[in-house]
């Protein structure tokens, strides 16, 4: 198969250690195996990866589930194939000198630095509810993620939300300011709600159904290569991207580690999903998220036949 | 007069209509993800819709951008003539100011919002940081241009250094110290809605976050919309200023 | 007026230290590459107070350069320059300056380009505006307060900036061809304009012109200047009694003197 | 002369040391965290390690910054022709020019890459957004203000539209396009970073996030210094062009 | 010269069209506010072909604005502008105009400003090029082409501008006081010159002065203007034989039409 056919894949964010297994992919020749030749480009959160896959720019992109839930609701077709990060990656992080968040009623009444009109606040909402705990009384101040570890370090705010990856790296920049980090995952605390794994365009799927296997088989290899490998792994994708630091890379593998492999990861294989779990997720994200337009039914929101078989165990 | 009004409506709403029916062909014919790109009529509805929301998050942004315009001439004009008024100052306080401008201010808005908080201060911070500049430089052209002649007029009756920057330079230098303004207003703009991705719960700025994150295209281009109205209306009141502060001037254009 | 006909007698009058004293002006400007234009050289002139000189000379010679080091606008490359017994740096504040230009400023009306003087020096009065107007009136220029200098026409300008030289008592006065724009009849207006403020306020002036019967019937000393590099090649004392009448200009002496000027500018009749 | 660079050297350069110095007291004394704002010193080091990688990415910046820049020139002069001389071509276009002005780039940057891929073209196309204003706005108000004189000693010649524009109005409106060309030099580097925020995986905005997304202070800022440097260089070559075109202009400034 | 000397005749030679024909020409300008200014009223003037008429009149009648309706550079608010029978709309190709101000561009040197016309017509050859030179030489300023304006004094200037106008072979030249800045023997040599190009090329000119003796000396007509709003009060031919000389100045014809005009200007002798 000298004739590799282009693909482009759409990351959630501009690359970082999260994404090693995707580099693991391509530099382990995964996806030539099953005669892709894939181009990774990063992009800017959630709205990015639904535009660039909508418009056709990428052919696949890691998106989250409650953002396919909302693409849906705006018009597209765009579907889940595989669920990458069995757990939700968001935590809420402080410091022991400051919010000290470590249990979940201390959430009430907490003042949280997060995004602009980000859905993170509205999941810690539902979340919050369903622990019997008032979702209103959550402060929301709005600082951007360039400026969120500044805000929470320089005690501008008592905690912020962060995607969990970010634990090391602050966990470093606490201990230089003499102080310890806490991080809250809400998944480790009751949390059941799919984040992000393959998509792509329904119609996409259709016309392309071995494409879409191809690659998400040699995309689990990579996953797998990278749990198995991380030395190597970091060194495939620090490579490529210029500007991280292995050890980093190393730490934040190890965390999404803990996001990808589950019991369910460790008896269906990686990437697999459960109908039941992505209807709760979508009941969730439709109810405290909210959706403007109609609201997607659960069934439409993902395909399970592009999964690999046989699974690829972790 | 009226033939002049007439004139002065009829032609930019007529480019505005082009566009638009362009935009809502090309959305309509290449079926256009209203995600990626939603079409005129989608935003209209948006906009209806969403009226008073957007009203309402408009006046912040609006404050925002006049207050960081006010700091931006405020503080440019000084600067400019520091700069013209002085070979050493103007050796060493370009490449500072140079430094300033061409750093993305997304990437100093940690620093900023330690330094100015969470409040009004560090939106104002960041729309000034991207609106000075054209005013210094243009200012500082438009000082340095002053008419030989009218300077030496000046020299010639001993006027002090402030009489001669603000009887001779500047009104000398307005067409520049104009230009540098009407570019700069529309920055702040810019500004401002950096300013409020950075750290803010309310403005167009916010909204248009708010919209995107939720992939709601025809909200988020409605927050857009309105931005570009706002940028129209700003550019315009500076145009009109310098009708008012220009009168000797027969603008043939704008 | 009684003073201006007792000063009209022309020549150092006293030994005391003269007004002004120019001694061995030289000018010279850098062309860049090396090369230089020596504009005027070896230049030496006695201004007595009161007195009116005017400068004669061909075009180009270096009549406005002198001027403008005697204003302080530029640096002599060598060579004295004495008001008062005091080497001059810089202009001098009770000096007034015609260019050669009108110079006005577009974005003020008439009236308040000849007001500016009197901002310069906070003396923006009533009694300023007063008198500007009153000048406006004396150059025929009355109704025009307002108007902007794009709507006036060459010699209008001119006369405004002559009204904007005269609205402060300078206690001299640079004037470069003031009336070169305006028509003879105006010009003979303006004449007697000049010489009745002198003679009412003792005002010194160095007036350059091209016309020589203007030079002549103007003042007490007629300098005519060599071509490029500029010196004076004669002082022509000009013999005529104050105040000066129109008729003089037809009479024997004062056609003598404008012969000699014009012989000295190379005229040969 | 030699002493003229001798001053021209030593400003700039006591004037950033003063700053550095100020900062690195700061840095110290408040105990601020790298994350936050890191020191000079650390910046220093971040530099000097990560050498090679800066360089490297400085290219395809400075590339995108260069012909971004160039785009802006090529298509902003004529359209600043197009509205100083007419006044419905005035009327139409601005509305429209401010609109594009007035939008936050970031927030259109999707449709842009949808319209120009993930090269380089994008990068240009949002480089280009972001400069093409200043050049318009101070190109178009140098236009309008070109001496009546001269204009009328050009009609009165029977000169057609171009000769007026090239040979009077052009060279008497060069220092309003020098301004506008300094300001939106600064800016195309800013255009540059953000076309690299959006999809890119190489240049200095791309390195910028990142080490920003490490919490990676000293490189994030590092990069953030080159990116300066960048700004200052292409500003100072924009003034040398000007010195160049401009030499009957005695440069009392820069 | 022998066809100088035929044409130097004044009034109409012939019955045929003239060369320009202007009538009942009026122009009021629009102050804003409802008020106007009236600067030309009820101006008719012919100009045959080659013939050369000098415009006296007061300052700020109206001369300049005349001349720029001539040009096409204004709209005359009522009446009929005609260049050889049709009537203008706009700069004629073949006019030159040297304006009261010298309209240098500063960006261009002293050789590239006059260069200009030609460069607009698409006639910069090295033969327009050698006839810039010439003409720099003939006004006296050989070794200033590569100077920039800002380094020449007023008079230089303006011969600059003279060069410019005549570096074309125009049909007609408006000359708005071309020599308003020139010295008297500079100011002759460009009135010979002027005169000897006029004899070569047959050109016809129209040419605002305030020198009395200049226009006559010059004029097949002097054409005396009344003060604004202006109108023509009197046309005076000039019966001095072509080629003019120098000494014609002292001959009482000459004399008595410079009297002749001086009244009419309301200058009494
Ligand atoms: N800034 C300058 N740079 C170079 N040369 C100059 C400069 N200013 C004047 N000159 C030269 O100096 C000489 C004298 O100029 P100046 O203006 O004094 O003459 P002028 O006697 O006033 O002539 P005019 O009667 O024509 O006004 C001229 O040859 C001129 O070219
Ligand atoms: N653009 C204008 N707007 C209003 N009034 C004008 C304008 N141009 C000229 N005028 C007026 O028209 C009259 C005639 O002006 P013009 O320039 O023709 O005079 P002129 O005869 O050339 O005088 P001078 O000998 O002083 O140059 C003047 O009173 C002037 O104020
Ligand atoms: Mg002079
Ligand atoms: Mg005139």
């Amino acid at each position: 198969a000298d004739e590799l056919k282009p693909v482009v894949f759409s990351l959630d964010f501009i690359p970082l250690g999260r994404h090693a297994p995707w580099y693991a992919a391509v530099e382990e020749g995964f996806f030539a195996e099953e005669g892709l030749d894939v181009t990774i480009i990063p992009s800017q959160g959630t709205a990015q990866v639904m535009q660039a896959i909508a418009s056709g720019t990428a052919q696949f992109g890691f998106v989250d589930l409650p953002g396919v839930v909302l693409a849906q609701a705006g018009g597209t077709d765009i579907e889940m194939i595989s669920v990458n990060y069995q757990k939700s990656p968001y935590a809420i992080f402080s410091l022991a000198n400051g919010g000290d968040v470590q249990d979940i009623a201390q959430i009430e009444g907490l003042s949280l630095g997060s995004g602009a009109g980000s859905i993170t606040p509205k999941v810690i909402g539902g979340f919050m509810s369903q622990n019997g705990l008032s979702a209103s009384s959550l402060e929301i101040v709005n600082v951007a993620p360039p400026a969120r570890a500044s805000a929470l370090l320089s005690g501008q705010v008592p905690a912020i939300e962060f995607f969990v990856m970010a634990k090391p790296g602050l966990e470093k920049a606490a201990k230089e300011a003499g102080t310890e980090l806490r991080t809250f995952l809400l998944a480790d605390n009751g949390l059941e709600l799919y984040s992000n794994g393959i998509g792509a365009l329904g119609s996409y799927l259709d016309e392309n159904p071995d494409v879409a296997e191809g690659f998400v088989r040699a995309a689990m290899r990579g996953w797998k290569f990278t749990l198995d490998n991380p030395e190597k792994a970091a060194d495939h994708i620090v490579k490529n991207v210029d500007g991280l630091d292995h050890d980093v890379v190393l730490a934040e593998i190890e965390v999404v580690r803990n996001l990808a492999v589950t019991d369910d990861v460790k008896e269906h294989g990686l990437g697999w999903f459960s109908p039941e779990k992505m209807k709760t997720g979508v009941e969730f994200v439709i109810d405290n998220v909210g959706v403007d337009g109609t609201a997607p039914e659960a069934g439409s929101i993902y395909r399970s036949e592009f999964l690999p078989e046989p699974a690829i165990l972790p | 007069m009226t033939s002049n009004i007439y004139y002065r409506s009829i032609f930019p709403l007529v480019g505005i209509l082009v566009i638009l029916i362009a935009w809502q062909i090309y959305t309509d014919v290449f079926n256009v993800s209203r995600v990626v790109l939603p079409s005129p009529t989608d935003i209209f509805f948006a906009t209806t819709e969403n009226f008073s929301q957007l009203a309402r998050h408009a006046w912040p942004t609006f404050l925002e951008c006049v207050l960081g315009f006010a700091l931006a001439v405020g503080i440019g004009i000084p600067i400019a003539v520091a700069l013209s008024s002085s070979v050493i100052l103007n050796l060493t306080l370009y490449p500072i100011l140079i430094a300033m401008q061409s750093v993305p201010k997304v990437a100093v808005a940690p620093i900023i919002l330690v330094w100015f908080g969470l409040g009004m201060e560090s939106k104002l911070a960041i729309a000034f940081l991207v609106a000075f500049f054209p005013i210094v430089v243009d200012t500082a052209t438009g000082l340095n241009a002053t008419p030989t002649g009218l300077l030496e007029l000046a020299k010639s009756l001993r006027a002090t250094r402030w009489q001669i920057f603000s009887k001779v330079q500047l009104p000398a230098a307005l067409p520049f110290v104009f230009a540098g303004a009407k570019v700069a207003v529309t920055l702040t703009v810019i500004g401002a809605v950096i300013g409020e991705f950075v750290g803010s719960n309310e403005g167009l700025g916010n909204l248009l976050l708010t919209a995107n994150s939720q992939l709601n295209g025809p909200l988020a281009w409605a927050a857009l919309v309105w931005l570009s109205v706002l940028g129209m209306v700003l550019f315009g009141a500076v145009a009109l200023a310098e009708r008012f502060f220009m009168p000797w001037a027969k603008t043939a254009s704008h | 007026m009684a003073i201006s006909k007792e000063r009209a007698r022309c020549g150092p009058v006293s030994n005391v230290e003269p007004f002004g004293d120019f001694k061995n002006i030289e000018k010279r400007f850098d062309l860049g590459g090396g090369e230089y234009l020596t504009a005027i050289e070896q230049l030496s002139l006695k201004l007595e107070k009161g007195q009116l000189i005017s400068l004669l000379g061909p075009s180009g010679c270096g009549k406005t350069t002198f001027l403008r080091i005697v204003a302080g606008l530029e640096r002599a490359s060598a060579g004295e320059v004495r008001i008062e017994g005091r080497a001059i740096s810089g202009p001098h504040p009770d000096f007034a300056f015609v260019f050669q230009q009108p110079n006005l400023m577009p974005w003020r009306t008439v009236l308040e380009n000849i007001l500016f003087p009197l901002e310069i020096r906070r003396q923006r009065t009533q009694a300023g505006i007063e008198r500007a107007k009153e000048l406006l009136d004396l150059v025929g220029l009355d109704g025009f307060e307002s108007r902007y200098p794009s709507e006036l026409s060459g010699g209008m300008q001119q006369r405004v900036a002559l009204c904007r030289a005269l609205v402060h008592d300078a206690r001299l006065l640079l004037m470069d061809e003031p009336f070169g724009a305006l028509d003879e009849l105006k010009r003979m207006e303006m004449h007697d304009l000049l010489l009745s403020i002198r003679a009412r306020t003792n005002v010194s002036v160095l007036f350059v012109t091209h016309s020589i019967s203007e030079a002549v019937y103007l003042s007490d000393v007629v300098a005519v200047f060599s071509r490029r590099p500029a010196t004076i090649s004669k002082l022509i004392p000009i013999d005529l009694p104050y105040p000066r009448q129109h008729e003089m200009r037809y009479e024997a002496q004062f056609t003598e003197h404008e012969r000699e000027a014009s012989r000295l500018l190379g005229i040969v009749r």
